[in-house]
């Protein structure tokens, strides 16, 4: 694509530079607390499932052990470890022990560390082998069926009930969708623990639970085989167990994830340090897992006004795109999200939605850009929203977005009924076929709306992010920076999972992640 | 839940929930009251927990309502049989080939718009050669004779050509509606021909976008096509249908 | 506007001296012979009105007294001048004698030319004059309270009754239409009169009155006050009565008109030389009246493909334009029509309607060229066809159109509905708003799709104009050249309408709008 | 013809003609048969002359339809009349003018988006000192003591908020309305404050866009503000009903 915006390089070089100084300011963080999330992370990806009779995870009653006992500094793994040595039994038959109430791990002999890390980094590593095998046999799928033209085909369901969702979701991909989203219930980021098995009762969504993701995932697969077209499968790796659903996600085969360095800490109300350590952790989960992960930076615009705040979904791209590198995410795995949510009685309105749309390409040419629909401004009137909807992918195709969240005409009504869905499929095909080169064809006037609209947003993201990098990120969200929302270090929900880890603090997936991720190389 | 197809309802996110999307003007200004006249109106119509989602003044004191309401009425779709063109897919070849060997001879039908009706674009896309969505028209079928009478034909003129040139069938074109003139239009050809002891002779078949064979045999003909229909559809019911009918 | 298409200014000024050759080519035509419809229109013009008592108007049972005894050669303006001096009379009392059967006009003595002539031009003068007031008046309520901005919303209102035509159109014209066409009852064309007074039962429109026209006028000029925005008026003057149309909206106050040189001929199988005479004359009064013309060549591609035959809609477009100067039409009187007709399936359809649209605005700049809406594509899918109306609104103001023709959600279904027509008026309020500048922001890439088109479409109407001069437009229209149709010279209807004048042929028109339009200079 | 408001029908495009458009999704394949079930549930609702116009295979064995038919019923409309706020339009200053006359005091509002609801755009947008369409937001106003809760509120956190801070008036924000939840989460905090006896203590108005007056009353509330409203609107509502109360 030749360039259509004339873009300042070392305006981007500074941009850059200011975001990667930011992600350098929370290493001290990442590297020296552990959360109650990461831990039961920890204890799912040594292999323990299921839930007590009261339909606690077994994954939250092995961890509240230990941290009533004030010991999780030390990190879960090892105290499993030597449970499963000292008793001779399965790391899962220990956590069944705990879930009875017939052991506690803290109190058992400590077994020599070296035999208990061997058994655990052997488990952890055949965990990791799993998910490496899950992943390339997706891969291999997607090259076998291959993935739709871009911009891919985004669209959700909502139902609540996982066997509806199914429906939905076949129903759409023969419809044309490439991408299925399970939304999740409204109150499941604020669980502190993942729901299981599977659901029909959620609420504006379907929870997330691993049983729910394997019905989806095969689904998916089956629809995928009949119509000759791999289906991605999207859930939310949000909210107060992120790293649980990375990891869930991990082994189910998910393809892409809403995951968001900032999101939880502004709309969720999340603890920061709480939010930024899952975060990270979560992101080498994904980016070993080769998937995609979908940035939130569209919800700023749901609250603050697209024009006066575009700038900050810009800056914010840029920050989540460090974060994203330090956890060892490809690009192709950034799916940086912005938003096309100006208010369309706006004189010009799509002009400067083409500026940010462009000028978000040019900034982010490897990412998988994901472009979210207007929604705020969507109206009762579903013949106007359809049309909102129509210059929305004109947009995506103007500006060659990768993945296009697909706006619903009934957006200001209802969560999506399943002709509700077609119809956006049907919007989207007619638009980017109809219109397919129509972005080759033009080219923007050097000194017009949308040149000076794009060199605006660049200006006003550097000093932003200049700002930022100086006072720090954490400070910066307290200033109440991003989407006029203002979070307290210290409050918010999840900080008593803050954990300050100990000299030996002990879990083995950092290493093998890490390690993992350099290996694997790029999806195809 | 599976679905029973003894109580089939409109359907949203949930089977049963029978979600139904309306949308009308009423002569009314906006206000509240209006848009308590439009809930009641679709209440009327059986619908419940209606909700008015949308009203907008259209000036001269008129405004549009869109609404969404739960249907409570089902069908039982068990009993619902509705005739169709039965015959065979045949294409081109397959169809001159029949005719060249199950018949005597060529073929002869006779085309035409009636009435007032001078939309020739959906006959044409039947009967000229270059057809339709890249198939032939019956023009191009060497086994078919062919003759296309074009625009506003009275019903009397196409009898009398139909006689005159002895054609097999009459292909009718009905696309205008408005106040049931197409209704009108058809049931006087029929009873036309049935006054002059003409209506076996033909084949009568009727084609446009609100015509569907169910109307075309209610209204007295032998097959209606409706929107989107080809050429071969049409060569393939004819080719049959004449030969069944000589035998 | 800056030029987006390179154009080869030698092929235009081809096309435009094969448009002119081919408009001479029609002159003898034009000077040797008139028609019954002319006639008639000059009765009217002489301020004679009323049906008799079968309805038909007086305006034919005088010509059709005189065609019967073969004088009608000499013009009917003589006979009636004759008539009304002999017995004393005024004119409008001597076609109510003809119509009593008490007076044939071709038996009475013949008064001194001289004076039956000075007579006439006096009659005629005066009825010039009223035009010219009537022009004048409506100018200036124009310019008092402004016309919509460009591109025009020109809508339709289609009920068959005036009074419920009043109704949506004064709806509309709140809305923010700037224009009201109301369609005429299906069959009007081909009748050879003109029906008379308000009527209330049509057939998919409403018959053209000047009783009507006048109805609508006023609640036109009501509406535009209440508003304070002119709403301009449209009928047809198109068919068998074409130039008695002209004549009754020069006298009401029409602001267009839809007035066609070939459309008749092919579409309503009119006979080709009634047409062309009757197009002169009805355009001589157009000119006068300061009408714009709308010219058919979108009904072109109701019958023929769009990509195929766009050259033919372009080189008729330069034949209207040669054909409305010999007529007097000043540019702006020049509404140009092309049309929206590329099936919406089509890859990159949308770049070649730009390409057509903008060629079609670089070649007749001053023009008010009138878009034409999808129509024969549009699906019983409201939602799918509201989008193709968005993208038609989109290439209009991308490409800078004059007069649109709003498309209908519902065109595959019904004649608009109140809430169809508001929808409309929505679309391109919002699409004409939202994306106001975007014409003025982009630039086509010199070597893409678009490019390649518009020249590929000048060269074929190039070649289709030269051909055309070559043989002569009645022999290229008997050969089928456009919409696939072909026409016999001597077939259709109304030929025997066709006189051909004698050597003392009078009628004072002619003279008089010529002056008249020479004389009165551009609109504002 | 002229309106008569005892009789008022869907308008296309002739008084009385009872046009009405409809669409829905039925768990059926696409086929003659399903459209006729299409048609068969229009008819059930009353509509008569039915055109499926529309079908569309959606997979999975669904179809989409759109239906226009004629809607016989009418409505009187002139019985109708739905209860609104009916408190005088008053602007930022004349609304400051009033409570600073006639009140002795400063009012005290409390909002919050109640329940799992965490929708605060619109609640921000009446409270909040940017406000809404240009419109200053209730914490502008000197003469209002604004407190905002945010979203998610318990309604028994506000009621113990709106007690301890002295609150004249309590107004809850409710924009999801999936499964009816804030009928409950409404129904609930009046059911709340009448155990308490705190029913008459506090103005109680609820706000979103699926909120009317009308609903607002019936759930016994009293006010209630829909899609659109603008601050002022809210705050001469309350500057005026609070005044009348106290008298
Ligand atoms: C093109 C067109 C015209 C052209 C027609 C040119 C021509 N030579 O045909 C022109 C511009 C002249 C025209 C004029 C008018 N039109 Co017109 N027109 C249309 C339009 C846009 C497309 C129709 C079309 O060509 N479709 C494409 C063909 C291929 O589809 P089809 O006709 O359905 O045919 C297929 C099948 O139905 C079937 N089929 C059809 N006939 C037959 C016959 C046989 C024997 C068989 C087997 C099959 C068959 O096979 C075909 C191929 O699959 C429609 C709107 C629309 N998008 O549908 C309005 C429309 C049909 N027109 C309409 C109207 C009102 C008029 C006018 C009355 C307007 C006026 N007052 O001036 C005039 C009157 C013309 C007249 N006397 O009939 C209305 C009709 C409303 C109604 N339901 O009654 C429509 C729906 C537009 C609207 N919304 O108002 N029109
Ligand atoms: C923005 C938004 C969000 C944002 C909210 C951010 C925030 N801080 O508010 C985010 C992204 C977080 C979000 C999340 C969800 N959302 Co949401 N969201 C929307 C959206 C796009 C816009 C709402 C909005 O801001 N409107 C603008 C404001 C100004 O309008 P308003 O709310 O009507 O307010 C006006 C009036 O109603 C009135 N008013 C409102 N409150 C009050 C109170 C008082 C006292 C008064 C006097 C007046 C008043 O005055 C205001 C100004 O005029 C709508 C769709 C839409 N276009 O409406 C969906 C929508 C409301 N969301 C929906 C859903 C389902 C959800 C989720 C459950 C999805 C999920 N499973 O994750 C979650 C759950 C959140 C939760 N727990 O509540 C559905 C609700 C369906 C339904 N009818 O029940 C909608 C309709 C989208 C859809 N079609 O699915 N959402
Ligand atoms: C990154 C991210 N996570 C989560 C969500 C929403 O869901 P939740 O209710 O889990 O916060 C969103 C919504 O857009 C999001 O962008
Ligand atoms: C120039 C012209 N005249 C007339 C008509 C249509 O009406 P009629 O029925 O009068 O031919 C059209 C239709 O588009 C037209 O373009």
């Amino acid at each position: 694509m030749s360039e259509k915006l004339k873009i300042d390089q070392a305006r981007v070089n500074s941009c850059r530079n200011a975001a990667a100084q930011i992600a350098t300011g929370l290493e001290d963080l990442l590297h020296e607390y552990t959360t109650t999330s990461i831990e039961r992370t920890v204890v799912r990806l040594l292999g323990v499932d299921g839930v007590d009779q009261f339909d606690v995870p077994l994954a939250n009653i092995v961890v509240e052990q230990i941290k009533e006992k004030g010991k999780l500094e030390q990190g879960i793994a090892y105290y499993l470890g030597n449970a499963a040595l000292n008793k001779g039994l399965s790391l899962q038959e220990v956590a069944e022990g705990v879930a009875r109430d017939e052991l506690d791990l803290s109190e058992l002999s400590e077994q020599p560390e070296d035999k208990v890390k061997d058994f655990i980094e052997k488990t952890a590593l055949t965990k990791i082998n799993e998910i490496a095998e899950i992943r390339e046999k997706r891969f291999k799928r997607q090259q076998r069926l291959g993935l739709g033209k871009k911009p891919w085909l985004y669209v959700i369901v909502a139902t609540g009930n996982i066997y509806e969702d199914v429906k939905q979701a076949r129903a759409a991909a023969k419809q044309g969708a490439d991408i299925i989203a399970v939304i999740r219930s409204t109150a499941q980021s604020l669980l502190d623990y993942v729901p299981y098995g599977a659901t029909t009762e959620g609420f504006g969504g379907t929870y997330a639970t691993q049983e729910n993701f394997r019905i989806m995932r095969e689904a998916l697969d089956e629809v995928g085989d009949e119509i000759g077209r791999y289906i991605q499968l999207v859930n939310y790796c949000s909210g107060l167990c992120m790293p649980e659903i990375a990891a869930m996600g991990a082994t189910e085969g998910l393809d892409m994830m809403l995951n968001d360095a900032i999101y939880g800490i502004l709309f969720r109300d999340i603890n920061m340090n709480r939010t930024f350590i899952d975060q990270h952790f979560s992101r080498m989960i994904n980016a070993f897992a080769g998937v995609i992960i979908n940035t939130g930076e569209d919800n700023y615009l749901t609250t603050a006004d697209a024009i006066e705040a575009g700038h900050t979904v810009l800056a914010s791209n840029f920050i989540n795109e460090a974060l994203a590198e330090q956890a060892g995410l490809m690009s192709w795995q950034m799916g940086l999200g912005h938003a096309f949510e100006i208010d369309p009685n706006l004189e010009d309105g799509f002009l400067l939605e083409l500026a940010q749309a462009q000028l978000t390409r040019q900034l982010f040419p490897e990412a998988n850009l994901k472009y979210m629909p207007p929604t705020k401004y969507m109206t009762a009137n579903i013949f106007k929203g359809h049309l909102q909807d129509g210059l929305f992918n004109l947009a995506a195709i103007i500006t060659g977005q990768d993945i296009q969240l697909l706006g619903m005409l009934t957006e200001a009504i209802h969560t999506p009924f399943l002709q509700d869905r077609a119809l956006s499929i049907e919007n989207a095909h007619y638009i980017f076929n109809n219109a397919a080169h129509f972005g080759q064809e033009i080219t923007f006037n050097g000194d017009g709306i949308i040149q000076q609209r794009a060199e605006e947003l660049l200006q006003q993201s550097e000093a932003l992010l200049k700002d930022i990098a100086a006072n720090g990120l954490m400070d910066s969200i307290s200033r109440g920076i991003f989407a006029g929302i203002s979070r307290d270090k210290n409050g918010g929900k999840g900080y008593q999972g803050v954990i300050k880890r100990s000299e030996n603090y002990y879990n083995p997936f950092f290493r093998l992640l890490r390690e993992g991720i350099t290996s694997y190389g790029t999806r195809f | 839940m599976e679905q029973d197809f003894n109580r089939v309802k409109p359907y949203g996110d949930t089977l049963g929930d029978g979600k139904t999307q309306l949308s009308f003007t009423l002569p009314l200004p906006a206000s509240p009251e209006a848009k308590e006249a439009a809930r009641r109106l679709a209440a009327k119509m059986g619908l419940e927990e209606v909700e008015v989602v949308y009203m907008n003044e259209l000036g001269e004191g008129f405004s549009f309502f869109i609404l969404y309401g739960k249907c409570p009425y089902s069908i039982d779709t068990t009993d619902i049989a509705v005739a169709r063109v039965e015959t065979k897919a045949m294409d081109f070849y397959q169809v001159n080939q029949f005719i060249k060997e199950k018949m005597s001879r060529k073929i002869t039908v006779i085309g035409a718009c009636t009435g007032s009706d001078a939309h020739t674009v959906g006959l044409d896309a039947i009967l000229n050669m270059k057809g339709f969505a890249g198939e032939y028209g019956l023009e191009r079928y060497p086994q078919i004779n062919t003759i296309n009478l074009g625009s506003q034909v009275p019903n009397e003129i196409l009898i009398k050509e139909a006689v005159a040139r002895r054609a097999d069938a009459l292909l009718v074109s009905q696309i205008v509606t408005q106040k049931e003139v197409h209704i009108q239009n058809l049931t006087e050809l029929v009873e036309l021909l049935e006054a002059e002891n003409l209506r076996d002779r033909f084949l009568l078949v009727i084609g446009g976008p609100r015509i569907s064979h169910e109307l075309a045999l209610e209204l007295g003909f032998d097959a209606g096509f409706g929107p989107g229909t080809l050429p071969t559809e049409v060569a393939a019911y004819l080719a049959q249908t004449l030969y069944e009918k000589r035998n």
